[in-house]
């Protein structure tokens, strides 16, 4: 095959509910110390339960095999460059994991009383201060448990602000270059989203925003540097007009790691903005989360932030409920804080220094694949990009291979696809965010294949549009799962 | 790789900024650290939190012991450092256990979908709330005075920015179960949804058919949220929900402060295009065996956009999956097995103290004080005990009482500590 | 192929030293917290080093990834059934991780005062009383590092004994069914080996001993159940042979697997024995250790055992030195304590009842092997077997198929191979043991592979002769290996 | 599947055995019990230890920071659970990692071969000194009193059964090194191998060429044993010894009360066939494609039998794996580094003290005590800190001292309470 990747034998596991058989175990329990209590008795009968039928029942090996198997059908960071544009799939340091994971933290209830919490609390002091700094912004709550969640709460509070001065306004304008939860979230929060076209090079044009920028706009919600890697370069002048207009920016900070340490949205305008912890400060994805999505603001909406407030008080913290403007609680207790924890461990391990060079080297590392794929891949825009780069699949969609296709050829060749059809203004998008954390043999690897993949769409384009050719479960039929949804394992009649 | 770029230096990368843009200083944050710094740092940390205490506080956390498989299967790299599994060829391990969480939740809660996930239960709770709105067409939301307080305090925000009107509605002051009366009183023509939870913040196990069969007497959906996942080891499911909201950080997941734990919604397949959040379904692949993907994608943000049924993007897999495996070692025997033990340690204790309501109960009950909450706790913390936790601040009504919870890892000799301390 | 497994594709990764670059790094110290030290004004310049040429430089994700795609080239018991005869290749519960990693075991240093180091000699009298209870002997020293280590212990024991009594005599008999570890120890305890033939049934018989067991004979050495798993019907006599002549009972407890429970070498006439912690009480192999080999003796041994050893004086443990007749020293410290952590919990989590329900479990699954393999394969001995059972590849050899070949083929099939070749006493041997942890449907699909595997001998050998086919790496070639060994990397002339 | 073999119960299955050797009760060990019993006793274990002080021990077992990596990658099942590599195709990731592990010991002690482990390094410069007389067909051995004592300990019981006669040649009482001319004296027509430690255990700097040109002069080998790997970083390797014994415990390897270590043998090429313990080589597979297996096992006993270099089979793979990871981690620089901080921290902890000897030292050192050397621990003791090494166990004529390690662990205060404690 290639440098990058062979086949290898897997094990093959069925489904735990297929290998289970009554009287198997794994748990074991410590003996009562105390009197049983009968349920039917303390409950009534009919509050208890028959069994949970079809419940697993397998021995302790047979669970930790399941799941070890299933780990190993995975692709992951750990296995190799994992270029999804957009998602910041950088390495996850392993530092993290090991503070996260102390005891005194993880088992920390959240009610137990805050003179034996300060440990926590001191945590998410740290890392709000130092969240605010790479912002510019004034304050920060850590509640959101993830990117949309931060994007809600952040529209949440510019709605309470609105409000409180009279006017929420009814449209948020959203560029159609957006995430899908920006559209998502200006509708939960109450708001009509509004498509604000970008110009050929990729960015937005202030003469389309002076028109767009109406009274009844309540913010703008821009990506920045956007979905394409561009950098917003009108970004100071779009601000001030939204400002005149008694409107807001709202700025979705997912791509913050092409800035971190270069430039500070709190500096370029931004009134609100949301972090993805799980994005920039490197804690692990975990298959889909969990995440944190901490929400940065200028001081005006500190009154609105959702409760608790974290404070200083005789020398220690406390937890502030008494917000008489907050907008209230978006999530029970105080959000993701194993999370926080890892994303503190990251920006302590780079300091200031560090993140510039992590910003500058996730730059360089996108800017590099750029450069070689440009031969072979058509770019999306001419503009400069900054930590991704995007390409169309016009030239390969020629000879009918599209760029899913392409991206299920680049399985066979030991990769991770990059991300596909998005953004949306892209046709036939490829968005490639190599991140930092790859290395130049990885990224020559990676551009080689990529060479390759252009070649053989040209000469063997059902190879690519069959592809893949080398894993355990070939391409998967996505549509029949849609058209008749089987979600959950059912006994197929006749056995067991 | 500069060379190859044709520039001089990394800054050159950035030279086409607007200058304005440029912040030209360093970050003010301190150097650098080591590992073995920052390990020292947290340690600190972890230090000057509580550590070593028995602890009988609940509430929506739970103290449960955590099976070492857990750990060693969710720090496993292919399932730590993967993303959400979008490309199912490379995936199928993430998907397969999803599917498996998926079918689980379904066994437990008699529901027959459930989603991949939500944040946790108190978003759950308000996600299920604004579903109810869509299926019903409708917008008014009432929850039980006995749902979470924080739940409710999330359900308020969202439904805040909604426009949907909340109320809520009672507890019976003797049982403190659900005021059916009160509810019956509460919901309306336009009520969406009725959200209770079961067993309720007192630790309350409620009549869910009753509530059920007010709520679809005018044609609203009930909801039936749950914090404390082990007592579906137990309980009967709540089958006669519309939809189930619940927590699941009883399952093995840390109590860490608060998070990440996970939420999961659960309904019936009638439902199945209005649940939010990822699903993952059966398929082929193209030689005819069986697979996984994500399914169902009309329903989501990066499809729908702003016509979503939800938000959501990441959820909360892995910690989903700690539940999963948690799922697999206990089982169907051992589940209930472990329900039955914090049933009988929870009314150890509940016999040698004064219960505030008469309810059939859990592993959580409301303990009337002869003094207050705060000085009985203090007392215990110098035992080593953190104690309940004082309702005042949540219900003023029940100012001199608290919410304590016993679960398998509560052991005698703390519990009887307790008592004492109710005692006097 | 088949319902075992699968091939997926599987990354590739060159050695370190050929991914290293100057520079790349993933090491991060603190700022010293005093003066620097210039070595070569400290030490004095000739004792300083130049650099270490060759060494790796690469960073911390490379690091991570370069053993994880090495990990993901491994089969493991994690992975499935690893039927390894003569290793109780058996789960390795993670309870015995999660206690042997505590931090107040971990970093306990051994010359820690015995004041601060009550918890660790605790462990260690626990685990020491309860290895003489399961082997019914009457003292054990765990300072032996593995099994063969142990073996050496056992016999300087016996030798110095002997020594004690006047005479260490000359030789020591040794099955020729026994494992090589037990005549290499022979000899380097200054003792000369002598087989013992085994009898047609794969047994000792008393009678040859009779004519064996002279003056000159220090002590037999025993595996029982031998390496066929057949138990020694004619242990007592032999034991009580032995006495009477003035010579020990040595027995190799690696078997013990199939006696835990069951029965006591102490019982049967055993005067020395070791055990494979990491075979029989589950603690893992770790691609070939560590392990640990307890050596458990009757009383008439305990002046002669390692130094130190465990007493318990005033109330608390302590190392005792002064034990003139011991034979000293074995091992730096006290053995590998952190295995003994482990093999202690597994002890705990099974108690008397659990260990014997193991026994009868790990004998039930190889009965079962091999009553369903009898058909096919050719058994190495008529007399009932324990807790593995051996063939020989007799029927398969006539189609040119050997024990390595089956072996090898297994693998395709997703299994790890059975101990090929061993023991010698059978010509190509296939020895299978499954151990107890093995669920039925793993052993199924074990047999199942065997018999077509028995099949494809017959009927397609050179499918079999060549195999594996589904690896990333074909089958090895040993024998070029040996020829000219390279047993390090060097630089390739003219490449980095 | 008793059924399958026409048994009734499990107990038929032992029903051959004779009789008599049967046990007729069960084992008296207390019941089996929970993951959570069996970890609330370790703990209780654990804590009975000497936990959260600082320590300034050495003498053969250190510590060093353990980056995280290593236990990550220790960890992984695939490492964890395989057993020796004897099957090449399905073990490439062992092999290949025992592969480098190997190079590297070269490339640290300018050696050109090393084997994949031995027990501990004790065991290792045990083992070489036999192998030392395979190859010269000589019995004699002459240890420096300066090696480990416990070494010597191992050395003199192995040497007894092999029938090796052992000679200690002296120290300088001044410098703490080898004393040349008593060595000079010792070394004989029958001596197969000298073994010198360096640094030696009282932390001090060996002549290893010396010691080699003494060896050679006389047709014996010289054996160099390190008890402290993260000397070779910093120190010139020892490649004027015939064989390297070493411990790699520094390298990542917990203390853990002295076991699971990790010795190694490394020897030049000539000497490969009688070098002890299993041997990683590389070749090709049927496809032409770069392979690594086990190699030269005509060596060892399987193979060899009575007749074997050693009768090792279980080295210490995973704990060589920790070792293989952590050389990694720091790689070339970091190692130096590394060993540049250990020799500031000893070297700022010693001006403060009285020295006992003058000769250069690496990170452990002899001091002076004013009083009872166990007096002043206890002091320590009191402030958190355990001190040194008493030596008057080990040499009578060093009674008043003791032995002192600092590495970059070590902290500038707790260093001043130890200069403290030793001026008063
Ligand atoms: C640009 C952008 N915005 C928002 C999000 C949503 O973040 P999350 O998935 O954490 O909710 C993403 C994540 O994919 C994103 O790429
Ligand atoms: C029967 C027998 N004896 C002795 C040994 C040697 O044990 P170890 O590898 O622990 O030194 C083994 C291990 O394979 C064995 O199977």
């Amino acid at each position: 095959m290639n440098g990058k990747a062979r086949t290898h034998v897997s094990q093959n596991e069925p489904l735990l509910f297929e290998i289970s058989s009554p009287g198997k175990r794994a748990w074991q329990l410590p003996p009562l110390d105390v009197p049983p209590a009968d349920p039917a008795e303390v409950l009534g009968r009919d509050r208890v339960r028959a069994e949970i039928a079809g419940f697993p029942e397998v021995s302790e090996v047979e669970a930790l095999r399941h799941f070890t198997r299933l780990a190993s059908w995975n692709y992951a960071i750990d296995l190799g460059m994992y270029p999804l544009g957009s998602c910041t799939m950088k390495y996850n340091p392993r530092i993290n994991e090991a503070v996260a994971n102390l005891e005194g933290l993880l088992w920390a209830h959240p009610y137990q009383p805050e003179s034996l919490a300060q440990g926590c609390l001191e945590i998410m002091a740290a890392l709000e201060a130092a969240l605010a700094e790479i912002t510019g912004m004034d304050a920060v709550t850590l509640q959101p448990a993830a990117g949309a969640h931060g994007e809600l709460t952040g529209l949440f509070l510019i709605r309470a602000l609105l409000e409180s001065r009279g006017n929420p306004r009814r449209k948020v304008l959203v560029p159609d270059s957006a995430h899908g939860t920006n559209p998502a979230s200006v509708t939960m929060a109450g708001y009509v989203a509004e498509n604000v076209p970008s110009c050929e090079r990729g960015m937005m044009e202030l003469a389309t925003l002076e028109r767009m920028v109406t009274e009844d706009v309540a913010a703008l919600m821009v990506t920045n540097p956007n979905t394409l890697g561009v950098f917003e370069q009108e970004i100071t002048r779009i601000a001030e007009l939204l400002h005149e207009r008694g409107a807001l920016l709202y700025m979705d900070g997912a791509n913050m790691n092409a800035l971190a340490g270069i430039a500070r949205p709190g500096d370029f305008g931004v009134d609100v903005l949301h972090l993805n912890l799980h994005k920039t400060f490197s804690t692990p994805h975990g298959g889909g989360g969990p995440g944190s999505g901490p929400v940065a603001v200028k001081r005006i909406f500190e009154p609105f932030l959702p409760v608790p407030r974290l404070v200083r008080r005789d020398n220690r913290w406390a937890l502030d409920y008494d917000r008489p403007q907050s907008i209230g609680r978006v999530r029970a207790f105080y959000g993701n804080f194993g999370v926080m924890v890892r994303a503190l461990a990251y920006i302590m391990a780079h300091g200031g220094e560090g993140l510039r060079k992590a910003t500058l080297d996730a730059v360089l590392n996108a800017a590099y694949v750029r450069k070689r794929l440009e031969p072979y891949y058509e770019p999306a825009t001419t503009a400069p990009t900054l930590h991704e780069c995007v390409f169309s699949d016009a030239r390969q969609a020629r000879h009918g291979v599209r760029t899913g296709d392409i991206a299920k050829r680049l399985i066979d060749y030991g990769f991770h696809p990059y991300t596909v059809s998005f953004p949306l203004i892209v046709r036939g998008a490829l968005m490639i965010e190599p991140t930092e954390t790859e290395s130049k043999l990885e990224l020559d690897l990676f551009v080689e294949a990529m060479i390759r993949i252009a070649r053989e769409a040209e000469e063997d384009p059902e190879l690519v549009r069959t592809a893949p050719h080398h894993t355990r479960t070939s391409r998967v039929d996505e549509a029949a799962a849609a058209r008749r949804p089987v979600v959950r394992w059912r006994p197929q009649p006749g056995c067991p | 790789m500069l060379a190859a770029l044709g520039l001089n230096s990394l800054e050159d990368l950035v030279a086409h900024l607007p200058p304005e843009v440029l912040l030209r200083r360093p970050l003010d944050l301190p150097p650098g650290k080591s590992e073995y710094e920052i390990s020292g740092w947290f340690r600190a940390r972890a230090e000057e939190n509580a550590s070593a205490y028995a602890c009988f506080l609940g509430a929506g956390a739970y103290r449960h012991y955590r099976p070492v498989l857990v750990d060693v299967i969710a720090s496993r790299g292919e399932f730590l450092t993967s993303y959400t599994p979008y490309q199912a060829e490379i995936s199928q391990g993430t998907l397969t256990a999803i599917f498996e969480f998926q079918t689980m939740i379904c066994q437990l809660t008699g529901m027959e979908v459930a989603n991949a996930s939500m944040y946790d239960g108190s978003t759950a709770a308000a996600e299920a709330a604004l579903m109810a709105a869509r299926i019903t067409r409708r917008r008014g939301i009432v929850a039980a005075r006995t749902l979470h307080p924080e739940y409710r305090e999330v359900i308020r925000t969202y439904a805040r920015f909604a426009q949907m009107p909340v109320t809520e509605s009672a507890y019976e002051p003797a049982s403190g179960n659900l005021d059916l009366a009160d509810l019956e009183a509460r919901v309306g023509e336009d009520t969406a949804a009725v959200l209770v939870q079961s067993p309720n913040f007192f630790g309350v196990v409620e009549d869910v058919r009753a509530a059920a069969e007010i709520a679809h007497r005018r044609g609203a959906l009930l909801v039936v949220v749950f914090t404390e996942a082990v007592s579906l080891g137990l309980l009967a499911p709540p089958a006669d929900a519309d939809i189930v909201a619940g927590e699941l950080q009883s399952f093995a997941i840390p109590p860490s402060y608060g998070g990440p734990y996970a939420g999961v919604i659960a309904t019936r397949e009638q439902h199945i295009r209005q649940i939010p959040g990822r699903l993952v379904g059966e398929t082929r692949d193209t030689r005819g065996r069986r697979a996984y993907c994500l399914t169902l994608a009309t329903r989501e943000q990066h499809i729908r956009r702003e016509k979503a049924t939800s938000n959501i993007c990441t959820n909360q897999a892995l910690v989903a999956l700690m539940a999963t495996v948690f799922m697999t070692v206990y089982g169907k025997e051992g589940l209930r097995h472990l329900a039955e033990q914090n049933l009988a340690k929870a009314h150890y204790l509940a016999r040698r103290v004064s219960r505030r309501f008469s309810g059939p109960f859990f592993n959580e009950f409301v303990a009337v004080c002869p003094r207050a909450p705060e000085a009985i706790n203090q007392t215990l913390l110098e035992k080593g005990v953190i104690g309940g936790l004082p309702l005042g601040r949540f219900y003023p009504e029940l100012d001199g009482c608290m919410l304590l919870c016993a679960t398998e890892m509560s052991r005698r000799e703390h519990m009887d500590l307790v008592a004492e301390a109710l005692a006097s």
